[in-house]
């Protein structure tokens, strides 16, 4: 994403609701900083995150896509998070298969009580995915004003 | 180059058709050139007399039509299943997408096809005749005549590779139990493993931007039997457009090939028909590759009722980071 | 029926007994031991280190052989079958010493673990029958109370040999029940007679077999059955005052073949 | 369309610190939907919600978006905001614009911006929103509870003291479990039979609990509120409503050899029986598998000398099927299998005994009667080595031993070691111990007790190997403390075996759809903060099929247990939550990918018939989910390949509403 | 120092495939070792011993050779440590250094009677010696 004239990333972070959306507010409940380019969308359950979601954000533009959810065998519904865990890791690998760099694509585990965790895993994020700079390949252009 | 001649089969149809073990057939026939097979229904022996046949592009894989076929009567469908088409048959059924009572299958051997886009370029345009004598193919083509080539040398890739020669599903069987054999079918995918990010994304982009979004992929897929697919529903946010740059068709094969992930039995069926000759097997093929690598060998349509990987987790799962690592081993 | 069969350096020597016992009664039984060509010594124990190779090559060899006649590889002798099941696992299982024994061997298609090995008494118990052992009988050492000794070798490491229950083994006393006779259980008779280090520090040896002998004599046993030349010099050498005889030797003479057999 | 009302809160200072709040309030103006915005300076205040309210009618608001604090601080204030402004609670959604905005950022430049994005995803949404009702089922107000040991005993109690009907399913003759079989208990060494009897006689004589004893869950169906359960009630060929207990029947039957269960096989019952005389229902039971009559037809003599008339040999296996509100699993333990471990000689020599067998031969309605005699020659034991942490905490290979600690051993067997040398102070007492693990009220005192009053001889080791000769037991273990190996001459040895979940625990798990760890142990639906309730919900769990547990551990359980099933059966209708799965029938495949992924078993399957062209029908399976059952994770919305299934509240188009919003 | 304690600790746990972290300390393998009061450390030191890195003691103990690897303790440990496994290493470490074989083809006339088996002979020296 450019804005103005600069080259700032935008994340997409999908964070279930019982964990790591609660890790989050923690983080600002602490008053951790981490950049204003990571966006949040709360799901119920990390494993509500269809392909289709992270695919379509990266169509529209976003520059690293990240999950997080709760610790496994922690999930408030016992198994969620094995799920997502399964369809990431291979969803993740055809991604980089078609050429999409490794580090856009990220799965973490955050506790309702690591908001320290959370606020520095979306720093470390951030960098990772502004090193790489702007998505192009999986940007649909149309989308683009 | 296959051992099975059309005659055993028409005999055997007729045979099942007169005694009333079934009342129509799934068979293939010749279209508009002789390589140009197409899938057929017949009804009577008369017909499948003079139009079924059996033959090295009779490639398609029956499996599928079954779950429209069998909603139409109770009684029995016959079909013939090579052994690929019984992984993608066992598949369905693991699936509840037909009734089982309604489909009297024969499997049968299959040495392998023929692909047509090799033989052209082998012997140029204008095929006029096309018939197989053991291991040679011989060709008639409208400007140099016959000519003979070498029936191997011509094989559809996903044959070349073939990973059963077993049928895995059947009422009956005709000629030999075939073997699952200990194909290279990942040496491709591994290939593409081996590259760069930079090469395989323009690897890639040099495929899929020749995507004309036909859907014939999808619609032959065995896996794809959704009665109302995403692509077809505007409720869904992806619904089918027009292709138009960079991503719309990668998203499209991406999501295909996840939708079928842990169900695809790599019958390779998307890449035989894509008009633009896209190796589309190969993102499957990374998926079930994946798959035996982060969760242990699976193939799929192996045995009916087996739980797809993509349904079922342990609690030492890989984590997605490692796969990601993983790859970048390579 | 044919297999392949390792005798082993003491089975040529102080042992040709058990050898000959061996070879006649797996004929009466049907069953061909055919000998490995050029077969080498397996070294007598089972060298647990992952990192030596030359150590285990002779019994990679032999198991080679056999893969490549598709056959069975048995032996007679406890340690011999110790040493091959040990290290058939391990080409099994531990792909790292897999992949370097296969490239100093050089042959035309790797060996990895395929060959069945089999002790003799798992050949009696799980090919033959023991029921089929018992058919071959005309002799039935009726009233004799015999101890079965298994020593260490024959059961253990549990996870690999497969061959019984380590703790409460039956298939030699199986064995003696289908030649007719008596078997005594007593508890010593999974435990090690002293073995090699009977070289080392001969008192260590005597005070063990001395355990094992005086078990089964406390359990009032005629006789104690072994399958091992080591166990049998162990306790004989430990003053053992009851015979400790072969297996197979009680086994031909069970099949009134004792004589013919040249031993 | 909707009619969206935005309405931005400073929270004080801590959000218009960093965010412009009327920039915000202004910019969100413009979005689609979007008819009035405004903002103040605390939302959730009585004036901020009135606020709200007046907005909603004076615009004919249909949907709300508040940009706060968190939802999981606010969201359900405003949700009865919008409840009281008349319109559906659940189109509200939040813009989380202090936590996730301006609480993280310090420049209010930043913070606006990304205020007004996050404001626009909530919009986005709400566009999408559609009211949403909780669904409401009612509660049968019964429980049912599965396995009559003292944790089914005291659930069941606790529930009907509240007044609801229960019904126990035992498998065995007789309720009483474990707890029946134990002589005396620890740390106070009162006796089992003493304190559990009355209990067990109060169940009997409780019109609220019924006893379906000798008899198993044959099936369950339904959801939490509404269990359908088949039970299979065995025949025992003994009318229980006629028979009256008095025993002459097990006198008189003339098959005396078969090894009684209740002693663990150390002594012989008929082939008619009552497992011990305080038996409830105290009623004779005929084993079919050692009956002559049933056998051969040959005999008939109970039949005879029941002057009641009870007996009736041609009695069948019966199935009664119920309904319930609450299922509560207490299916319990066993002692592990001791075939693996030969080396302490379990199978070579009959005076190595178990824990549990050792309980019987102690107890005094035992089969030494209560005199402590060695199996073998009935002699009195003069020394007993006890080993512990048979098979627990053994990790060499599976099929022998459990991982776990069995957590109650090392208390039994300071009990056993103790009450030996108090009533025998001739026998010496040894203890093998890995550790002496006693976490607990008086646990670790009592123990030292044992040590210090009572001189047993706790050894820091293991024993490696149980060699009999003679009438001897001769223990080779270790002396870690004293670097030795020793060898002591035991008349008796003593085995602390693990224990495991009951086999019956495995498929009622399954029936029950509620998940086991991989030693078969139930799982909590959270082990911390809801230990007592399975995943599933209107299950619930007591006593040792969650894991190893003592007697009072077991009991506070099982009362927890009852508490909860009571919270449920209190209830006159459940409401579940609106945010659940739904498959729409027209897309479903019918290929199980959600039914297998679901956690909670809400998916079923149902035919349905469908038009298809050219005027024909076809059957087709769909999908069916319980939203009663349902929990709203949506890991069956990914796994539809045909995006059939959708979570209301968090619909796909909804979620990617969102996703395009903030990536504008 | 540190740093030769830690490689030849590393050597040991590599050649023998043993991890002593997984042993609980219950003493199983030398309450079973039928060697036992002929060592000076016992199996469950040996795995103690190489888990803290007090190895010297054990290199020079005559310990190392009274093993009778009976696998007694292999199977009985209740953690699967192999603890036969771990002292074979350990003898290893000792006797494959230059000149320290602990019996070599030299010594054997003495201990030779007419009936030992050759057996005996290969086996004393492929345990004892390089």
């Amino acid at each position: 994403m450019q804005v103005n004239g600069e080259y700032k990333p935008l994340i997409v972070a999908f964070c279930c609701n019982w964990c790591s959306y609660a890790g989050a507010d923690l983080a600002g409940t602490n008053r951790s900083n981490y950049p204003d380019n990571v966006k949040i969308i709360k799901v119920p359950c990390s494993c509500r995150v269809n392909p289709m979601f992270i695919l379509r954000a990266f169509q529209r533009g976003a520059d690293g896509v990240i999950l997080c959810g709760c610790h496994p065998g922690d999930c408030h519904y016992t198994s969620g998070n094995y799920y997502t865990r399964r369809r990431m890791a291979l969803l993740f690998s055809m991604l980089n298969f078609l050429g999409i760099e490794k580090e856009r694509t990220r799965v973490e585990w955050v506790s309702a009580a690591e908001g320290a965790k959370f606020a520095a895993t979306m720093n470390e994020f951030t960098e990772a995915v502004a090193k790489l700079g702007e998505n192009k390949r999986l940007e649909d252009l149309r989308c683009k004003r | 180059m296959q051992k099975i001649t059309s005659e055993a089969l028409i005999n055997k149809a007729c045979e099942l058709l007169e005694n009333k073990t079934v009342n129509r057939v799934l068979g293939w026939k010749v279209g508009e050139f002789a390589y140009d097979i197409t899938p057929a229904l017949f009804t009577d022996c008369d017909s499948l007399k003079s139009d079924f046949v059996f033959g090295d592009f009779c490639g398609a894989n029956f499996s599928k039509y079954l779950v429209s076929e069998t909603r139409k009567s109770d009684e029995k469908v016959l079909v013939f299943l090579k052994p690929c088409d019984t992984y993608s048959f066992n598949q369905l059924l693991t699936e509840n997408r037909f009734n089982r009572e309604n489909v009297y299958a024969i499997g049968i051997p299959c040495e392998g096809m023929a692909d047509i886009s090799k033989i052209k370029a082998a012997v140029g345009d204008g095929i006029v005749g096309l018939s197989s004598e053991g291991d040679k193919i011989i060709v008639d083509t409208l400007y140099d005549g016959k000519q003979e080539i070498d029936a191997k040398s011509v094989m559809a890739e996903r044959c070349a590779v073939c990973k059963s020669k077993k049928c895995v599903a059947y009422d009956e069987l005709m000629g030999e139990e075939g073997e699952i054999v200990d194909s290279n079918r990942f040496d491709e995918v591994e290939k593409l493993e081996k590259m760069t990010e930079d090469e395989r994304y323009a690897f890639w982009q040099g495929e899929l931007s020749r995507c004309i979004r036909c859907n014939a992929c999808r619609d032959i897929c065995p896996a794809c039997t959704c009665e109302n697919c995403v692509f077809d529903n505007p409720e869904s946010s992806v619904q089918n457009k027009a292709i138009s740059d960079s991503f719309e068709e990668k998203m499209f094969h991406i999501i295909r090939a996840f939708h079928v992930a842990g169900r695809c039995t790599d019958c390779g069926e998307c890449s035989r028909v894509c008009p633009q000759n896209i190796p589309l097997h190969l993102l499957n093929r990374k998926f079930i590759k994946d798959i035996n690598d982060f969760y242990g060998e699976y193939q799929a349509g192996a045995e009916v009722g087996n739980r797809a990987p993509l349904v079922d987790y342990t609690l030492e799962d890989l984590e997605p980071g490692e796969a990601l690592e993983r790859g970048a081993e390579n | 029926m044919k297999v392949s069969y390792f005798p082993g350096c003491t089975l040529k020597t102080k042992a040709k007994d058990l050898d000959a016992y061996a070879r006649k009664c797996a004929e009466i039984l049907g069953i061909t031991l055919e000998e490995i060509e050029n077969w080498q010594c397996c070294g007598g124990v089972f060298t647990t280190a992952r990192d030596e190779i030359a150590t285990k090559l002779s019994s990679v060899r032999a198991l080679n052989d056999a893969k490549e006649k598709n056959q069975a590889l048995v032996s007679v002798c406890s340690a011999c079958h110790n040493v091959l099941k040990q290290t058939n696992y391990a080409m099994q299982t531990d792909e790292e010493f897999a992949s370097r024994a296969n490239n100093y061997m050089q042959l035309d298609e790797a060996y990895l673990g395929e060959t069945q090995v089999l002790h003799y008494l798992e050949l009696l118990r799980d090919v033959v029958g023991f029921d089929k052992v018992a058919e071959k009988v005309v002799n039935p050492l009726k009233g004799k109370k015999i101890a079965a000794y298994y020593g260490c070798l024959l059961l253990r490491p549990n996870s690999v040999m497969k061959m019984d229950d380590p703790e409460n083994p039956t298939i030699i006393e199986d064995l003696i029940r289908a030649l007719g006779a008596e078997a005594v259980i007593y508890p010593y008779r999974n435990e090690c007679c002293g073995g090699y280090v009977a070289l080392e520090n001969p008192d260590s040896a005597k005070e063990k077999s001395l355990k094992v002998t005086n078990s089964a004599k406390n359990a009032e046993a005629d006789i104690i059955l072994t399958a091992c030349p080591l166990c049998k010099y162990n306790l004989e050498k430990n003053g053992a005052d009851i015979p400790v005889v072969y297996f197979t030797e009680l086994m031909a003479e069970a099949f009134g073949i004792k004589e013919d057999c040249n031993a | 369309m909707q009619r969206i009302g935005v309405f931005v809160c400073w929270c004080g200072s801590n959000i218009a610190g960093t965010v412009d709040v009327q920039a915000v309030s202004e910019a969100l103006k413009n979005e689609p939907g979007v008819v009035f915005s405004t903002n103040y300076q605390y939302m959730c205040s009585q004036a901020g919600q009135e606020l709200i309210i007046n907005s909603v009618k004076e615009h004919n608001l249909t949907g709300i978006v508040v940009c706060s604090c968190s939802p999981r601080m606010h969201e359900a204030t405003f949700r009865k905001t919008a409840a009281a402004a008349g319109i559906n609670p659940y189109m509200v959604e939040i813009a989380n614009i202090r936590e996730q905005c301006s609480w993280i950022h310090k420049d209010m430049e930043i913070g606006t911006e990304k205020a007004i994005i996050l404001g626009k995803a909530a919009i986005a949404k709400v566009n999408l929103n559609a009211p949403l009702t909780p669904g409401e089922s009612p509660v049968t107000k019964r429980a049912l509870v599965i396995g009559g040991g003292i944790a089914g005993i005291q659930t069941a109690l606790d529930i009907a003291e509240a007044g609801f009907p229960v019904d126990i399913v035992e498998t065995k003759p007789t309720i009483g479990g474990k707890m029946a079989q134990i002589d005396k208990t620890f740390p106070t060494l009162d006796c089992a039979a003493c304190i559990l009897t009355p209990k067990m006689v109060d169940v009997a004589q409780n019109d609220k609990i019924r006893i379906f004893s000798y008899s198993e869950v044959e099936d369950v169906k339904g959801f939490v509120g509404n269990f359908d359960v088949k039970i299979k009630k065995k025949a025992r060929y003994v009318k229980e409503d006629i028979c009256t207990g008095c025993g002459v029947c097990t006198e008189k039957c003339p098959m005396k050899k078969v090894p009684n269960e209740f002693n663990l096989g150390m002594d012989n019952r008929r082939a008619i029986y009552i497992p011990f005389a305080q038996a409830v229902p105290k009623v004779a039971t005929i084993d079919p598998n050692a009956c002559n009559m049933l056998k051969s037809g040959k005999c008939g003599l109970c039949a005879k000398v029941c002057t009641a008339g009870a007996i009736d040999y041609t009695q069948k296996d019966e199935i009664i099927e119920e309904k319930y509100g609450a299922i509560v699993a207490a299916t319990g333990f066993n002692p592990i299998s001791m075939d693996k471990f030969d080396e302490y000689a379990y199978n070579q020599s009959k005076d190595v005994i178990t824990s549990l067998e050792f309980e019987r031969l102690t107890n005094a309605a035992g089969p030494t009667a209560g005199k402590l005699l060695r199996p073998s020659d009935g002699k009195h034991p003069h020394k007993i080595v006890f080993v512990q942490c048979v098979g627990s905490r053994c990790e060499s290979c599976a099929e022998k031993g459990k991982e776990y600690c069995s957590k109650i051993c090392c208390m039994y067997t300071a009990k056993h070691a103790m009450l030996t040398r108090d009533k025998y102070p001739d026998t010496e007492v040894y203890v093998f111990y890995i550790d002496v693990r006693t976490p607990g009220k008086a646990f670790d005192e009592f123990y030292r007790r044992a040590v210090e009053e009572y001189n047993v001889h706790y050894i820091k080791g293991m024993v490696g190997k149980i060699s009999p000769e003679g009438d001897k037991l001769m223990v080779r273990g270790s002396d870690l403390l004293n670097n030795k190996q020793l060898t002591i001459d035991a008349d008796l040895v003593v085995l602390a075996a693990a224990i495991e979940p009951d086999k019956s625990a495995r498929p009622l798990a399954t029936m029950l759809t509620a998940s086991m760890d991989t030693n078969d142990f139930f799982t909590e639906a959270h082990p911390k903060l809801r230990p007592v309730e399975s995943p599933t919900a209107g299950v619930f769990l007591s006593g040792a099929c969650q894991g190893p547990k003592d007697i009072p551990e077991t009991v506070s359980q099982a009362s927890a247990a009852a508490a909860k099933v009571i919270g449920l059966l209190a209830k006159d209708k459940l409401t579940g939550n609106p945010c659940v799965a739904q498959a729409n029938e027209l897309m479903c495949n019918g290929c199980s990918s959600c039914e297998k992924v679901c956690p909670y078993g809400a998916i079923t399957y149902v035919d349905k018939e469908f038009r298809m062209p050219n005027r024909t029908t076809a059957i087709r399976r769909v999908a069916s989910v319980n939203p009663a059952v349902c929990q709203g994770c949506g890991a069956c919305t990914v796994a539809c390949p045909s995006g059939a299934m959708d979570l209301n509240g968090f619909l796909n188009k909804q979620i990617i509403a969102e996703v395009d919003a903030i990536c504008k | 120092m540190r740093k030769e304690i830690e490689n030849l600790q590393n050597e040991i746990i590599r050649i023998s495939g043993v991890n002593p972290r997984k042993c609980m300390r219950c003493g199983k393998c030398s309450g079973t070792c039928p060697a036992y009061d002929e060592m000076e450390y016992h199996p469950h030191q040996f795995v103690s011993m190489v888990e803290s890195g007090d190895i010297e003691p054990l290199l020079n103990s005559k310990s190392l050779y009274q093993c009778l690897t009976c696998f007694a303790c292999v199977d009985r440990c209740p953690r699967g440590v192999e603890p036969a496994k771990l002292i074979e290493a350990v003898r290893l470490a000792a006797v494959r250094k230059q000149g320290q074989n602990h019996m070599t083809a030299n010594d054997i006339p003495e201990k030779l009677d007419e009936d030992i088996p050759q057996q005996a002979l290969v086996s004393a020296l492929r345990k004892y010696s390089k």
